[in-house]
């Protein structure tokens, strides 16, 4: 059903944990229908710096996850704000179709951050 | 391996597949054939349908195969809401809130088409209340059919009272035993029930055939139309192999029925001991006590159940979860919600299925594999705060 | 022994046979669960639906499996019948006089529950007119639900003719190909064909299990409920032992078949004449060319087909026949009612239908023991005056 991707990235997720007073923070979903993420980050001179990430749900939710930590460290805010539900899927190797909607809250978590990043600096 | 997913299905015993050999290649006639292929071919399915009857305490005559536990229970619920209604003797079906969808899914349809269906309650426990099954019981009852027991969380229904008071209204019984024909003792007469399903595939016979009991006496309209097979109720050619693999399976599992049943209990019980010690916030769903003997259903609270079963998996453990993520429809098992599971909670069941062929090294194991995997997913999530 | 009663049954080839076995009891999982036992059922299955659709020139999620030939009728004639009945489409539907049982007992349902349906007459020949096809459809016709070729005197339909003007005219059709698949060239594109069922055990596959072409944005109401598996329409755990076999009989008849037609073919004719050409009052049920490549149909006048089948399974050689003494209820096959049958002509059937395997010295074997047999119960006969 998984991609081997997938499953490194369930098994081996990168980038987990909290950033104690985060530059942002996302967080989406909802417990009840058994997903929620939390996305946090750091940025320095216009750059994520360091990102970590939260995520209570399947091994689709946890790798996808994951693997937007990976894509978005060390690119500008406008870079990780750019990055799209299918970059993560596809960056993924697929994801099974019942899976698209619990994958598609990792870019919704970031862009959540980067959201809350702006309003608080502008 | 460590499989522990046996209510999903089981492997062919070797001694099973063994029986079915030579009916795949050499003794393959139709069974409803009068030449001498075809003799050799009804003759050993008869000799399964015995083996079959002997695990139920019923008669021979009183045993159709089928393709399966689904289509045993569509034979039954259809067959008795139809004959009955068309008679004129009412439209009202009574179930339990738990059933497995080939009960759930036709009473439903059976909701649409102008039947009265009444769902009981099973309460934390996940029983039903003999009080509750007397109210709801009206002129109109014309089947009630309530599992024996429950494919995920394992609890057993009091299908002897439940028998007794379908008998004093009149009304029919059906249990679906596809959970618990060969794992407990099954007596026909005891239940006094008027019908009941088998599944082969759950107690290592191959997939793809059932059986069901039909009381003597007990009318049913088919759904299925053909060659006249299996009494008019599951026509097509006679699937040998499978029939005479399923009659092998009730004979051993009959045979061995006492022994297993302590040796699997003792087993789930150190399951149970060795993971609620070790793991905190960590439960069981259902009665402790009333459930099968190879049936074990944790909770755990703050993680959802899919990752916990690929992190099993990654380990070489199989084992299953009810949680939203892991079903394609993306809703927690209504036998959680049933049995008062908050959505959050839901999400975090574990099911293992223990059988005969696993061993106290491979409980230990498990019991030694999942902290660490609690412990991991804890440590990602989100709602989880130590 | 000499087995010529391939459109009963086939044996399970052991090339089949040896692909099944793994399934058995090591890739056992359940083809419904995520962890990797159940995915590696779910590629076998998906595997084997590919080698389905191949054989019939379908997309592999246009083919789902059932438990047999009847259940895919059952599903196709009663699915489509409620579900265009309910959206107001019509209740005609037009079948053939010499379909199977679970087509023609459907159709005799349908009729009861308010549905009209037309049987189609197929004269001495044993095939139906398009003449009579085009007078037969009305605005309220749904279904056309002709088979491909007869189980009993191997007759072929103008499918591609009757595709056509189904398609002119809208309306659905379903071919029950389970005597055709692996035996002559089957494309549900040239038969602009809607639904077409196919059955394992008729093509050295297992028993127990079929598989049901369904064209892309065909609509039908289930009749059986339950996990939700094969698209909703054949709910219960995956048979995926048959599922393999049957995929892999396909595979083998695909390949070989070219090769098979042109040997039965030759087999069937020097059976043919041989016969004729050594009994007197010998005949051919059915038309002499457009017919099954294997199907042998004979009538001996004065005598009664069981006693034959019983002498030649005395010799070995096992054989079939319509009469009406070798069925359960005592009536003449309806098929060779159809074919304008006389009761008494009718009785004296035999049907021997030969496989790639049957050799050139068994048919020798078989035009050298019929003569006798006849004779000795021509001699026995009341009703035989030479
Ligand atoms: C033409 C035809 N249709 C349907 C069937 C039924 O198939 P099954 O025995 O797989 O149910 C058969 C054979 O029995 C058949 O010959
Ligand atoms: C309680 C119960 N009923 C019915 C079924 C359906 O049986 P089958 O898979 O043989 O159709 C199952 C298993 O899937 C079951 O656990
Ligand atoms: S978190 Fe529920 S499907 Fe992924
Ligand atoms: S002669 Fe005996 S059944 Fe017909």
């Amino acid at each position: 059903m998984y991609s081997e991707k997938v499953m490194d990235h369930f098994t081996n997720p990168r980038n987990v944990g909290e950033i104690e007073n985060p530059d942002g923070e996302g967080t989406v979903g909802n417990p009840t229908c058994g997903d929620m993420m939390t996305i946090y980050i750091t940025v320095k001179d216009d750059k994520i710096d360091d990102i970590k990430f939260k995520t209570f749900g399947c091994g689709a939710a946890i790798a996808t996850s994951s693997m937007i930590t990976e894509l978005a460290k060390g690119r500008t805010v406008d870079e990780a704000y750019a990055i799209g539900r299918n970059d993560v899927a596809e960056a993924l190797d697929g994801l099974p179709k019942v899976k698209i909607h619990c994958s598609n809250l990792a870019a919704d978590a970031l862009q959540t951050a980067i959201e809350d990043y702006r309003s608080k600096n502008s | 391996m460590i499989y522990m997913d046996h209510s999903a299905t089981t492997p062919v015993r070797e001694e099973v597949f063994e029986i079915m050999k030579p009916y795949f290649t050499r003794s393959f006639g139709n069974a409803s054939t009068f030449y001498s292929l075809g003799r050799e071919a009804k003759e050993a399915m008869e000799n399964a349908r015995e083996n079959v009857a002997s695990i139920i305490g019923a008669n021979k005559d009183e045993i159709i195969f089928t393709s399966g536990g689904t289509e045993s229970d569509n034979i039954t619920i259809q067959g008795i809401a139809y004959k009955l209604n068309e008679m004129g003797k009412g439209n009202h079906i009574i179930t339990s809130s738990i059933e497995h969808p080939a009960v759930m899914e036709t009473c439903a349809v059976l909701e649409k088409k102008g039947f009265e269906v009444t769902y009981l309650p099973v309460y934390e426990e996940g029983i039903v209340k003999i009080e509750d099954l007397k109210n709801a019981i009206k002129e109109e009852t014309i089947l009630i059919t309530i599992m024996h027991a429950n494919n995920e969380i394992g609890t057993l229904q009091p299908v002897n009272e439940i028998g007794k008071i379908a008998k004093e209204n009149k009304i029919k019984f059906h249990t679906d035993a596809v959970q618990s024909v060969g794992k407990i003792p099954v007596d026909v007469n005891e239940m006094n029930v008027d019908l009941l399903s088998i599944s082969s595939h759950k107690i290592y016979g191959p997939k793809g055939i059932g059986a069901l009991y039909i009381k003597k006496g007990t009318r049913l309209q088919p759904i299925l139309f053909g060659g006249g097979q299996e009494k008019d109720l599951s026509p097509g050619t006679e699937n040998i192999v499978g029939i005479v693999g399923l009659g092998e399976a009730c004979r051993l599992a009959k045979e061995e029925l006492e022994k297993n049943i302590s040796y699997v209990t003792n087993l789930r019980d150190k399951l149970i001991d060795g993971v609620l010690n070790s793991v905190e916030k960590s439960y069981i769903n259902g009665d402790k006590n009333k459930r099968l003997p190879g049936n074990v259903n944790f909770r755990f609270t703050g993680i959802e159940g899919e990752s916990i079963v690929l992190m099993l998996d990654a380990k070489g453990i199989t084992s299953s979860t009810g949680s939203a993520c892991s079903s394609t429809k993306l809703t927690a098992s209504h036998v959680l919600k049933a049995i008062g599971l908050e959505n959050v909670d839901s999400h975090g069941s574990l099911r293992l299925t223990i059988g005969p062929e696993n061993t106290e090294e491979e409980v230990k194991t498990v019991i030694k594999e999942i902290p660490p995997i609690i412990e991991k997913l804890r440590s990602l999530s989100s709602i989880w705060n130590k």
